[in-house]
């Protein structure tokens, strides 16, 4: 800011914010700051950690009003990029940077060809299943780690672990919740669609496969794979399901469960807290018979943004050393690490050899082999305004749809039928 | 059947600084069924705070209020039966005038049309009318009080209290308004108590007064008894305006001695004073019996005293000439065509068949 | 003294309130009974209606672990200062709507009365432009200070209040030489307390559970609010219920004490004996 | 006119401050805001585009339908929670002061309890399945658990049902405040006047309390057309649309959509009901109750 | 200099129903400096008004007010420099007694000590000194009254206004503030203005009476001009109580005649009825100018009614007798010792050199 700049004149001051990436993170990141001041003493670092609640809508109010930090922790977006604030890197990347970089991951973090951010590591999402279940309704699951699974296998190992628990309640194959959007989200690219929008920013959820896809959800609560009070089941209490043994899966699982569990189990043999340890087995997605393995995958890591009142092209640099800074070696590794996810950059894969990493041997693997299957967001291709348009149809086709779905308030076809309107609508 | 009856009433008051205050004491009083009884006393003497305790509006104390045959000390004043003017008003600010004279009967559930009927005869009686859709605060004080006044009127209570209600009106008015108060209490035939500074109100309309002073009762009797008989010093001089005029005296031998004059008394005075022998004594004579020289109306001029005139207040229909008897100032009430003039020694001839004694010490009245 | 009737009714309202009464207590209940439980980390978040082990743990974790104490203490710097300004600017402007007649009056007070219905989401970005750019508040107390320092919503309130007050006490005061800011700070306000201290207290515990501002304007942690350090108090992997409970509490300590402090003004016909009429 | 403002130069001062920060930090963001309805905002480079955003707003079908509920949503609410504050206030009235004082914590101190808290409660409360304390209390009688807040019949209800339970404890105060304020001597007049207990509450206590009425209605309906955190804690505008508030609508176009000038657009569309609304209240309420 | 000048003064008011209604009309009369001037009238006859607007309180509809030798109209009331006694009180309820009597010489930052002085002895002249720490709301209605007046009189301004300062008050304190109040007067050398519904009041204090009915001022003259030169029916009936009486008469002739008698005139009042030969007139006459056969005062008896009594009323120092001349009920204020019984047929001597005439059409006094 303006004020930092007369205190010292030849200090230049890089805002980042970020969020508790991991439960160290905190720690981790005074220590990769400590680091670089004491490195580039013209350089100072303010940094202030968001809350993963309330920060987006600091940092939405910041941009909209031209004055974000120079540095934010998130994934590439469509709409950053349109506010023209978003900082091209592409004329600092060094070569040496790019070939840091493992194969498709600086991918990941690129808008239409264009560098805006530099990945941390490479997230992906699954779904989460509690060993004991599918151990004691006989289901293989490491073949289903290695070869993942059709939906009609999914259909009827799921099956196999609905039963009446001796409380008197139920226990389910899986259980979504009806608030977030990944579950319809990444069925449908199982079944081939992979986003709302192909990478040429065409509409493709009026395809036939988006019927079928919200008819094989619809026919999981029909039959008691899922909850009949899905509609009402919000990420806490999915999370609840899950922990109380009420369900073999939920949806959406991340590696990082692993530890989450472990952190647990600790509790619950310290008398913190009452409850079933449970064994975590991290399960890739089930694919549409005939099709084949997608996975959800992408990067999160830095942004960098410049200001409506430009501060130069030192900044700049200065900002994009920042960046570089965060994410590599161990700067950046640490959070691939604790959140068991695979390394970003070759140097934090060396700066990790040798160190005990977080989580269980077979989920690592599982997650190396989903990632192998991954297809990046068609985010990544389109331009703003298509961007713009897919998550208004997010927003006001999707998410209303899902949860009449799970109540069966509307059929699928109705729902169908309502997507392909609003798609026209909105992608004309 | 709506006697009001006080049986050793007393009403303490906790101020604000913890202090306790008597404003009531020992009260103890008949009034009886149909009675129109008047309250008088100096102002902060209890007589709110007495119609307030019959209203129920505020719990004597000590002691039993009856109304009728029931002790109603824990009967609520709504069902106490009573109307009341308010010596504040206490109007509803956000009513009509219309709607502050019929809140009453709509109350007690009385047909639209009486009521009406009622709060148009009331309002013109009151001179109200044309004022009737009006706010309280659109009003003029003396007509608030009339409305205050009106609220009561329209009823038709067992008891009704009034408090200081013709106040704030003129004298045409008081006048007119005493009449239709008198009239009222003939055609209901309720108990009606009713507080006053004004004699003449408390003279025409009370069948008996209720003198007070610091929150005790001096004496109960009716208008004419009070004037001629007054109890003790203070009713004497409370009653009557100008008040009784008081000189001190010495009783020796069948005569009274003053300053610069003595008397001998008439044969049936003399037989009373007996005990007083020797004894100072207070006499008190009312200004109008005192006259001058010049137009006696027949009073012999045998008593009289002479002083010179220190002022003269011309009234209009009659001037009252002050002097001196001692250290006390004296009034005389003299004919508007009587001539006193400041400065003037004057004869004054006293009224001796008029004259009351009072005890120096009880300020009592000698039994004469 | 009272009949069967009014025992009734009066039965009736009793059961009403305690009926609502514990329907309405109960989040600040389990607020209180949460913080003294150390069962976090579940992400259901469940808490029982009575702890099985009472533990203060929660309670040092949070003073611990956070910057517990500064923020209270700014929070308390800025809570004050706008409960006072507020108090004092919306009674002195609320006077001047409900007792001066001045030209102006009714169009002024509308057009003020017509800036709360717009929507704050549509004006957050230019006010926060403005704040933080034009005036460069950010990180600062004047920048949470500043815009809040009286609200249309408690002008609207104080001349709601001050309506009902006898003009002839202003009147009286005129004749007794007082100037007219005398008036209102020796008899108005006087007289307005039990307004006064309600929108005191209402005002203390808007600004005291202000979020969203401070969560803009802040920066620096040790700038930050209780409201806004409650909120970072969540950790990547589990949240600390305990700890935000138990911090949850000891926030609302402050404004539990001045209501009770301010309380015995909200009832008092402090007008009796004023005027008669 | 000079001689004019001479004459109130008092009252002038006394409004001044607030007049001048309203200037700045209420007026000018306002008119940038209504600027920007009348462009497609972009920080850097806003374009003006005449009516377009309002064109664009009303083809919306959202927008009719928020529209919609935000009505439903105000008229279900603003007047019986009036209702409700009245009459617990009322029986506060009655009590001794110890007990006044009581209930008025009661009724007031949850207001100081955090938002996590409150809004733990209400999920708590809306839990679907059968172990939710509605449904439980329902399961009582032998009903089935209801999904409160995801089935479209049912979800509007449950944000109205939220405000009906939830604290009323600041209008609860402002009218013991302003039922202190009453002078007792009218309430003796009412008593003289054979007032029962319902007279009183009807024709002394509730007409003398308009002032506060009309504030808890002016206000209460300024909050209830700008409802949001309940609709983003609770149902994020869903299922189906059926709790979507303008307000909420305001939201998503500007911070999800980034379509500031739609927002803006929609917003002084809002702002214009609410005038109404209001003029109209007071119109209605606007009677000077003065001791 | 503190001249008080109203010059074509008038005051609308518009009421809640949106009606306008005016209370002051075409208002002119000076007041002198230094004068004590008192307002009377029917109630609701706009004496507050005038007051209030005196005071600035109220700002007039049109017209020009003048103090000293400014234009008023734009001053603020506290720079008038003026003290008021409300007719409502308008007492701070916050405020002790103490702080409410010296919350005006505080303003004007007067010494500590010479305030409490002030104070002490207004209050002592009061009766208020023990109620100094009360609060307004714990006091009587008439030591509310008081205070208010005590408010006013520990001031030093230029002008006084009293509106109705004794209404609640009991006689004889009342007579005790009227005596203090005309000290008051002369020792501050204030223009007081003063309204009271009270005629001794206003006759006593009252250098000139300012008489007003329906927002018009009738008659601006000294107290005995206006009781013997009334300008008009109203003024004649409005002054005196009870009020003058009017019989109707026809002038003939230099005769009048009446119902059941008829009065040759003295030879002045022939001259000035002269233009009235053969028509209606109005007679006024006082009910003290009414005497019975038994005591006359020396008032001869060419002239005499005879009528039969309809009401007495004994009033202690004097008895109001009530008799019919044609419609009219006529009053006579008789000596309480004179013999008057209902039903007698009694005859009245006129004191006709006490007589007035008025025109039957204008109401207006002839030139008599
Ligand atoms: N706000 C108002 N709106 C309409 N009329 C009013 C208003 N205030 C006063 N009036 C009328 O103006 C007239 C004069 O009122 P004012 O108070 O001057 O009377 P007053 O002579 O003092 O009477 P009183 O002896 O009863 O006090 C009254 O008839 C009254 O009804
Ligand atoms: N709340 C109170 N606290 C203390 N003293 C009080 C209170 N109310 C009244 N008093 C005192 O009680 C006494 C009697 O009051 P009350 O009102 O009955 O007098 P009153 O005879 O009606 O007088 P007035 O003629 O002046 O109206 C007064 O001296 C008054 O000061
Ligand atoms: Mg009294
Ligand atoms: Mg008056």
């Amino acid at each position: 800011s303006s004020g930092s700049k007369d205190g010292a004149s030849d200090v230049d001051v890089i805002k980042v914010w970020t969020y508790p990436v991991h439960g160290n993170y905190k720690d981790d990141i005074a220590k990769s700051v400590a680091e670089f001041h004491a490195k580039h003493p013209n350089i100072r670092i303010e940094y202030e950690l968001l809350t993963w609640a309330e920060g987006p809508k600091k940092f939405d109010v910041a941009l909209n009003a031209g004055s974000p930090p120079d540095i934010y922790y998130h994934g590439v977006s469509g709409q950053y990029v349109d506010t023209g604030l978003a900082l091209n890197l592409d004329p600092y990347m060094t070569a040496e940077i790019v070939s840091d970089y493992l194969p498709g991951v600086l991918d990941k973090a690129k808008i239409q060809g264009k560098q805006y951010g530099l990945p941390m590591y490479q997230y992906q999402w699954a779904w989460s299943a509690n060993q004991r279940i599918l151990e004691e309704a006989g289901i293989d699951w490491r073949k289903i780690q290695k070869e993942g699974w059709t939906w009609s296998e999914f259909k009827t190992e799921a099956k196999k672990m609905v039963k009446d628990l001796p409380d008197g309640s139920k226990q389910y194959g899986i259980v979504t919740d009806a608030t977030t959007t990944d579950f319809i989200e990444m069925l449908a690219r199982s079944s081939g669609l992979v986003d709302v929008v192909d990478r040429d920013g065409k509409f493709i959820w009026n395809d036939e496969r988006m019927l079928e896809t919200l008819k094989f959800i619809r026919s999981l609560v029909d039959e008691g794979i899922m909850p009949k009070e899905t509609a009402a089941i919000d990420p806490a209490k999915r999370v609840e399901y899950f922990y109380n043994g009420k369900t073999g899966i939920a949806s959406k699982g991340l590696p990082y469960y692993d530890v989450m569990l472990e952190t647990r189990a600790k509790d619950i043999d310290a008398g913190k807290i009452k409850g079933e340890k449970i064994e975590h087995v991290y399960l890739p997605i089930p694919y549409k018979d005939g099709g084949k393995w997608q996975a959800t995958v992408g990067g999160e890591g830095y942004v960098g943004f410049r200001q409506k009142d430009d501060k130069g092209e030192q900044h700049a640099k200065n900002t994009f050393l920042v960046m570089d800074w965060l994410t590599k070696g161990v700067h950046g590794g640490n959070s691939a690490s604790e959140l068991c996810v695979p390394f970003a950059r070759q140097s934090q894969i060396d700066a990790f050899k040798g160190k005990d990493s977080r989580g269980k041997p077979h989920n690592k693997i599982a997650a190396e082999i989903n990632q192998s299957h991954g297809v990046p967001s068609s985010d990544l291709f389109v331009d703003a305004k298509v961007s713009a348009s897919k998550k208004k149809f997010i927003e006001q086709a999707q998410k209303p749809m899902q949860q009449a779905l799970f109540s069966g308030s509307r059929t699928p076809e109705q729902i169908f039928e309502e997507f392909k309107n609003k798609g026209e609508q909105l992608f004309r | 059947m709506a006697r009001v009856v006080f049986k050793n009433v007393e009403k303490e008051f906790v101020d604000g600084n913890k202090e306790t205050f008597i404003a009531v004491k020992e009260s103890n009083f008949t009034i009886e069924d149909k009675e129109f009884v008047v309250f008088v006393g100096p102002s902060g003497c209890g007589k709110t705070t007495s119609l307030r305790m019959i209203a129920g509006l505020e719990k004597q104390t000590r002691g039993d209020i009856m109304i009728g045959d029931r002790v109603v000390n824990k009967l609520h004043p709504k069902d106490r039966d009573i109307a009341m003017v308010f010596q504040d008003y206490a109007l509803y600010p956000h009513m009509t005038i219309r709607e502050n004279l019929s809140f009453g009967l709509k109350n007690l559930k009385q047909p639209k049309d009486v009521i009406a009927k009622k709060v148009k005869d009331a309002s013109e009686v009151l001179g109200l009318d044309h004022l009737l859709d009006r706010k309280p605060k659109e009003l003029s004080g003396g007509q608030r009080q009339r409305v205050a006044v009106g609220r009561a009127i329209v009823r038709d209570p067992q008891v009704f209290l009034f408090d200081e209600p013709l106040s704030n009106l003129d004298a045409k008015l008081r006048v007119q308004m005493r009449v239709e108060l008198a009239e009222l209490h003939k055609r209901l035939e309720a108990t009606i108590v009713y507080v006053t500074h004004d004699q003449i109100e408390a003279m025409t309309l009370g069948q008996r007064i209720v003198v007070m002073n610091k929150g005790q009762i001096q004496q109960v009797a009716s208008p004419t008894d009070l004037y001629q008989k007054p109890e003790n010093m203070f009713v004497a001089g409370f009653i009557g305006s100008p008040p009784m005029n008081f000189i001190d005296v010495t009783y020796e031998n069948g005569k009274v001695m003053m300053e610069g004059a003595q008397f001998v008394l008439p044969e049936h005075s003399v037989q009373a004073l007996r005990a007083y022998e020797g004894k100072k004594l207070v006499l008190g004579i009312r200004p109008e019996h005192l006259f001058g020289e010049d137009i006696t109306m027949g009073v012999p001029d045998t008593y009289s005293l002479t002083s010179t005139v220190q002022v003269v207040e011309q009234l209009g229909s009659e001037n009252l000439v002050y002097f001196r008897v001692g250290e006390r100032m004296i009034t005389a009430k003299l004919h508007p065509d009587s001539d006193a003039r400041v400065g003037q020694l004057k004869k004054f001839l006293l009224d001796m068949s008029k004259v009351h004694f009072f005890d120096v010490k009880t300020e009592k009245r000698t039994s004469i | 003294m009272q009949s069967k009737g009014k025992i009734a009714v009066l039965g009736v309202s009793i059961t009403m309130l305690i009926i609502w009464g514990i329907i309405t207590i109960i989040p600040l209940y389990w607020m209180i009974i949460g913080s003294f439980q150390d069962s976090y980390a579940d992400a259901s978040m469940k808490i029982s209606m009575w702890p099985e082990v009472w533990s203060f743990e929660p309670f040092s974790r949070f003073f611990d672990k956070t910057m517990a104490w500064r923020w209270l203490l700014n929070s308390l710097i800025v809570s004050s200062i706008l409960t006072i300004t507020n108090v004092f600017f919306a009674s002195l402007a609320g006077y001047a709507f409900a007792k001066l007649h001045f030209p102006g009056r009714k169009t002024i007070f509308w057009i003020l009365l017509m800036t709360m219905m717009i929507p704050t989401q549509v004006t957050l970005i230019p006010l926060y432009i403005l704040v933080i750019d034009v005036f460069n508040l950010k990180d600062s107390y004047m920048g949470l200070i500043l815009p809040s320092i009286v609200s249309v919503g408690n002008i609207f309130l104080m001349k709601q209040y001050m309506s009902t007050l006898p003009t002839s006490l202003i009147h009286a005061a005129r004749i007794d030489a007082c100037s007219e800011f005398g008036i209102f700070y020796k008899i108005i306000l006087p007289m307005a307390k039990p307004g006064l201290s309600v929108l005191a207290i209402f005002s203390f515990v808007f600004h005291w559970n202000d979020f969203f501002w401070p969560l803009l304007v802040t920066e620096s942690e040790a700038m930050r609010t209780i409201q806004v350090g409650l909120a970072g108090f969540k950790f990547a992997d589990t949240t600390d219920f305990g700890a935000i409970m138990a911090g949850a509490t000891v926030a609302s300590l402050p404004m539990i004490v001045l209501f009770f402090a301010l309380q015995r003004y909200f009832l008092q016909g402090i007008t009796i004996g004023a005027v008669k009429g | 006119m000079v001689q004019k403002l001479r004459d109130h130069m008092w009252a002038y001062i006394f409004i001044l401050v607030p007049v001048l920060l309203f200037l700045v930090f209420t007026l000018y963001p306002i008119i940038s805001a209504f600027m920007m309805s009348f462009q497609r905002y972009h920080v850097l480079n806003p374009e003006w585009i005449g009516f377009d955003n309002y064109k664009t707003m009303f083809a919306d079908s959202v927008f009719y339908k928020s529209l919609w509920n935000t009505f439903l949503f105000t008229v279900c609410t603003v007047p019986v929670n009036i209702a409700i504050t009245f009459m617990l206030a009322y029986f506060i009235f009655q009590l001794r002061t110890k007990w006044q004082t009581f209930f008025k914590a009661v009724m007031y101190l949850p207001a100081v309890a955090s938002g996590v808290t409150i809004s733990l409660v209400w999920f708590a409360m809306f839990d679907p399945t059968k172990d939710g304390m509605i449904n439980s209390f329902l399961g009582f009688f032998g009903m089935e658990p209801v999904m409160w807040l995801s089935q479209t019949s049912t979800a509007l209800f449950s944000l109205m049902l939220m405000t009906y339970l939830g604290s009323h404890g600041a209008g609860i105060i402002l009218y013991l405040a302003a039922m202190g304020g009453i002078p007792k001597s009218l309430y003796e007049a009412a008593d003289i006047d054979h007032a029962s207990g319902w007279a009183k509450f009807s024709k002394i206590t509730w007409p003398l309390l308009k002032p506060t009425t009309l504030y808890l209605l002016v206000t209460g309906v300024i909050i209830s057309f700008q409802v949001f955190i309940s609709v983003y804690m609770m149902t994020q505008g869903g299922p189906d649309f059926a709790t979507t508030t303008i307000a909420y609508l305001i939201y998503q176009t500007a911070f999800m959509f980034y379509e500031f000038g739609l927002a803006s657009a929609q917003s002084f569309v809002l702002t214009a009901i609410i005038v109404v609304v209001s003029i109209i209240q007071f119109k209605m309420f606007s009677t000077d109750v003065e001791y």
